[in-house]
């Protein structure tokens, strides 16, 4: 038995951090797990006629102190939208933990974490419990705008912060793999993490296979249940068709069919 | 505290709250969350002869007050599921009965005597009822000829409990449910998902890789519970009801229009805690109303 | 502004959008909302040859996003309708048609032959699927030769536009749909609402008089879908698809699916502005898609 | 065309009247049109996955001048609780004006309306609505206990008030049917209202026709639509089966079917 748990947490707070991201904090009844970057929690959307299904988020900070886990949100659409309109004293009913988190870098290794759109949160929790020196970790996060950014400016002390956007307005013009850390030096690094769109996660891992870096991703695929019954969250794999929610979300791209 | 034990021809029940195959993978998945011990019991998730990788992706589509699936069964095929899934699970205090499922009636044959070898297995669900297969499946179940064909020869090579899983995608559901019966069925479990299909509007495509697939949820209870009702007048044999069960009052409706037990399916994806919820609500239920068995409440309806 | 014209045979519509019989009354009730000429069509309250009290009270019941209906064709007949209805409702600057029931064929017939003298009628809607009646009714339309008998009959006597509304109940919607066509049907609507039933379990009672009743909403939408992407590959005569359509995207993928035309049921009593915001919605989107003509929505979707 | 209409009003203010009812104001985008005693509203009811069909509520107050438009929402399930939690500054939806109201008393006619549950609001409406002067009105509201009871004080103004209760907790003990209005000199009404259970006011129907009263009573059969197209909400009378919706709710007991 047991180390799944479904539970009604507490909103403690509900900042928003720009036009389409909010972070959520919500206090758990009971003692919570150790949970890693990469793993998520499985949320239900209350008070709307229109969700039938729970909404996958990974969890973005874990505060074991105050027993409080803390994700956020991308609003994409009527589900995101729904939980983003909490407020503080609201319970919401979480599955947890959920999915495997990625492998940690080893004693001086150096990481570039890639983050995008709605696959922010894992990277900047990566940074920040990587174990590594701030010099040994470089966070790459891409956005279309300057406006689509959120202020990350405390992950400065975890490590080098770098931005792209499609339009110019932050950091450097074009995709995340148009940044001189992916055109120059990307063989320097001993592990490339990366979450967000699949457009995004796949252009890294093109990059990362032809420099040789070796290269985890945390897939993102629609999941009706999320802890392994329903095999709806399926990615074909090496080793066959595997589900997202339990033997991922993140996977080596090496283990991936994905055509790049 | 009313006693929940029922029956299933041989199959003793300690209540009548079972999981749904294919919503509870091989029952460890759920043992995470809770004591499986305490259910009814457990429909693994269908079994194949052989390995299947089941469908492409996507395989799922949200739908009001339900969900389309079409996983198109993928499973690692019974040779596998005995050397490396059931001894680790053989030991659970509940019954384990095995979900059946063929492309062909020889398929079914060879599948149930691998079955019927198993000796913690004490029934099997024989599902001719899938929508999500291209072969087989739900092909049998929709004519009374290829219904009665499978369940006679199944019922030849085995000695347990045999349940038959029944499509509700035909005209006359209690038809087919007299025809197992009359081919050695000892039960019918209903219902399957019904066939469906969903659309991205502004990609003009549809949402599932297999175009139509399964759907499940509370949308088809009324549905369900009709088609319980009919079988439940229609046959001797018990039967077992399932389609958009999420609480102990889904579940009730069920047993008073004639099921003896019921299985949480869909459910479990919002909330795996719900079988837990329901078997409580049924025993408060059942004391509220001052009834000593939930065998009274079995077809209870009062029309 | 895109072109919403299309026709179902010799029926001209205005737009795509039009209301489905039982939940628009006989036009003047939604016409209280709003000018009904804004409408594709509206498929008038189911009538019978001579009065039908209906089914008693409760006849309704809330489902997860739907509702079971067990109205039983209450209405006051074909003559009452011609004498004091149709007098009151035929400037409508909308085709008005009529939703055709009977116990017989020759019910039918004569039924058929009534409305087809009225001049602001352009086209019936032959009811063989309705579940709430215990003669005639859905009867016909559950098999291949019931749906033919009743479409051949009433082809004979009735020159206009002839469309035959499908039951959902059935193995295969698409076998009836071709049979029905084979007999001369201008179309086919589809889905009727699907035998459903609900419980109260506290007081252990079917909550409608009649027990069973018509499934209707957003609920059956994904199974309406479906059935009208089959029969929309089996025939080559227009469908008019409805089932749980609540909104300018629902309208979108079951033209997409491959209906010429909708009707809102359901939906009127959430909302009767509803069908005014699918057609603003259906413009919309083809502007949004680059498309002159909804025609080049039909049938559409990329599988 | 059309004087049914379906807008979007604000909610102006939520009231808790005792544990179980509560008054909704209600403000109107537009000129609300004339809507007398009896008439109803059939109201969304939103941000819930359990229901589907509106809900009809009679109405209670009409302020032509501010545009609001008050309702007395008893909880009786998930519908109506759902309703009693809106907040001030909340929209909701509202078809209108639905049903036929009472027929107003003649002038100088002596008129008695008899309340119960969640009929509660088309009394004190009459009452107030009737034109009579107080002494002509007598008001008799039921409930199972002191409890249950609204204060209905500011109602003395337009008429006299009575209760009873079925504990004895306030008025007279027992059902309305007990109270000395009934039991001594019913006979000196010119017409008898009710709205309430049905129990209720078949028993108020019972003894109204035993004293040769005119009365009407407010019938609360389930809706679908509430504008007579869904046929879901009839009552057999001696015109056959007629829609409580559009053809009441307001009906004669003469017209009803009912075995009293
Ligand atoms: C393991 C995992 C971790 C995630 N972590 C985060 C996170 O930290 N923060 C965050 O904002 N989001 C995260 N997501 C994505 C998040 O789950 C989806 O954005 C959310 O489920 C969308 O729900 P919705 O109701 O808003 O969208 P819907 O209204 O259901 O859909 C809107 C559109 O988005 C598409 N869509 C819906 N879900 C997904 C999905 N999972 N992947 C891709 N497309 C989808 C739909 O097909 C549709 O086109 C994660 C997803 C997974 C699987
Ligand atoms: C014309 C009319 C005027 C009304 N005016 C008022 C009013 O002013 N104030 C007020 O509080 N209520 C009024 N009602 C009753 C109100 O509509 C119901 O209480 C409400 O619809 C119940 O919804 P629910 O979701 O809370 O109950 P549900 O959860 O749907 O049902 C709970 C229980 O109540 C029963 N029930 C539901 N609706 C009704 C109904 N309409 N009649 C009888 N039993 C029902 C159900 O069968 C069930 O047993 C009126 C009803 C009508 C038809
Ligand atoms: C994701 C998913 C997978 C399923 N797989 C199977 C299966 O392998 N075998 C089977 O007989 N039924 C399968 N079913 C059907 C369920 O067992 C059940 O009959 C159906 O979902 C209706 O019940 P529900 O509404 O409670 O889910 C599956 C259903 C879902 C949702
Ligand atoms: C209350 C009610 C009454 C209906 N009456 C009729 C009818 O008289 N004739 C008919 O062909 N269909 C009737 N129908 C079926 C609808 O026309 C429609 O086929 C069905 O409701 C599915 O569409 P929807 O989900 O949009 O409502 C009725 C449906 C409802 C809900
Ligand atoms: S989401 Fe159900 S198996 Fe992964
Ligand atoms: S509620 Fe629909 S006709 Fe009265």
């Amino acid at each position: 038995m047991g180390n799944k748990t479904v539970s009604d947490f507490i909103v403690t707070e509900n900042i928003k951090l720009n036009d389409t991201n909010y972070l959520l904090r919500l206090k758990a009844p009971d003692p919570l797990p150790i949970i890693r970057p990469g793993q998520f929690v499985n949320i239900e959307v209350k008070n709307t006629s229109e969700i039938f299904l729970r909404r996958p988020f990974s969890v973005f900070e874990m505060d074991y102190d105050k027993n409080i886990l803390s994700v956020i949100i991308k609003i994409l659409g009527r589900g995101s939208k729904k939980l983003t309109e909490v407020i503080a004293g609201d319970t919401i009913s979480l599955i947890y933990p959920l999915g495997r988190h990625f492998t940690y870098p080893g004693k001086g290794e150096r990481i570039l974490a890639v983050g995008g759109g709605s696959g922010l949160a894992p990277m900047l929790f990566l940074a920040k419990e990587s174990g590594l020196p701030a010099e040994n970790v470089d966070l790459l996060i891409g956005a279309r705008s300057a406006s689509d950014h959120i202020d990350v400016n405390a992950y400065s002390q975890y490590g080098s912060l770098n931005f792209t956007s499609e339009d110019g307005t932050l950091g450097t013009k074009g995709f995340v793999t148009h940044h001189p850390l992916f055109t120059d030096n990307l063989k320097n690094y001993d592990k490339v993490y990366a979450c967000g769109p699949e457009g995004m996660m796949k252009a890294v891992a093109r990059e990362a296979r032809k420099a040789g870096v070796n290269c985890e991703v945390s897939l993102e695929n629609l999941m009706a249940c999320g802890f392994g019954v329903c095999l709806c969250c399926i990615e074909p794999t090496v080793k066959g068709n595997l589900c997202v929610c339990t033997e991922g979300p993140v996977f080596n791209i090496n283990e991936l069919k994905w055509q790049i | 505290m009313a006693d929940l034990r029922i029956d299933i021809h041989d199959l003793q029940l300690k209540n009548p709250v079972m999981l749904a195959s294919g919503t509870c993978g091989y029952a460890e998945e759920i043992n995470e969350f809770f004591d499986v011990s305490e259910l009814g019991g457990i429909f693994l998730k269908g079994l194949t002869l052989h390995n299947r990788d089941g469908n492409l992706y996507p395989r799922m589509a949200e739908t009001p007050s339900g969900m389309l699936n079409a996983v198109g069964l993928q499973n690692k095929g019974i040779d596998y599921f005995i050397n490396n899934i059931y001894p680790r699970i053989k030991h659970y205090n509940t019954p384990l009965i095995i979900n059946v499922n063929g492309s062909t009636v020889e398929d079914y044959i060879e599948l149930t005597e691998k079955v019927n070898e198993l000796d913690k297995i004490p029934a099997i669900e024989l599902n001719i009822s899938c929508p999500n297969v291209k072969e087989g499946g739900m092909a049998f179940g929709i004519t009374c000829p290829g219904a009665e064909a499978v369940t006679r020869e199944v019922r030849r090579v085995y000695d347990k409990t045999l349940i038959v899983k029944l499509s509700p995608n035909v005209t006359d559901v209690s038809e087919i449910a007299k025809a197992v019966e009359g081919q050695g069925a000892d039960s019918v479990s209903l219902v399957n998902t019904f066939v469906g299909m969903a659309i991205d509007a502004e990609k003009r495509k549809p949402l599932l890789s297999t175009i139509t697939g399964g759907l499940s949820g509370p949308a088809i209870k009324p549905i369900a519970l009709r088609m319980v009702w009919q079988v439940a007048k229609a046959v001797k044999i018990p039967v077992v009801a399932m389609g958009g069960i999420m609480n102990a009052t889904d579940a009730v409706e069920f047993i008073l229009a004639g099921a003896t037990a019921v299985q949480v399916g869909t459910a479990l994806f919002k909330n795996p805690l719900i079988p837990l919820q329901i078997i409580e609500g049924l025993n408060g239920y059942l004391d509220r109303h001052r009834m000593d068995s939930v065998k009274e409440l079995v077809g209870s309806l009062q029309v």
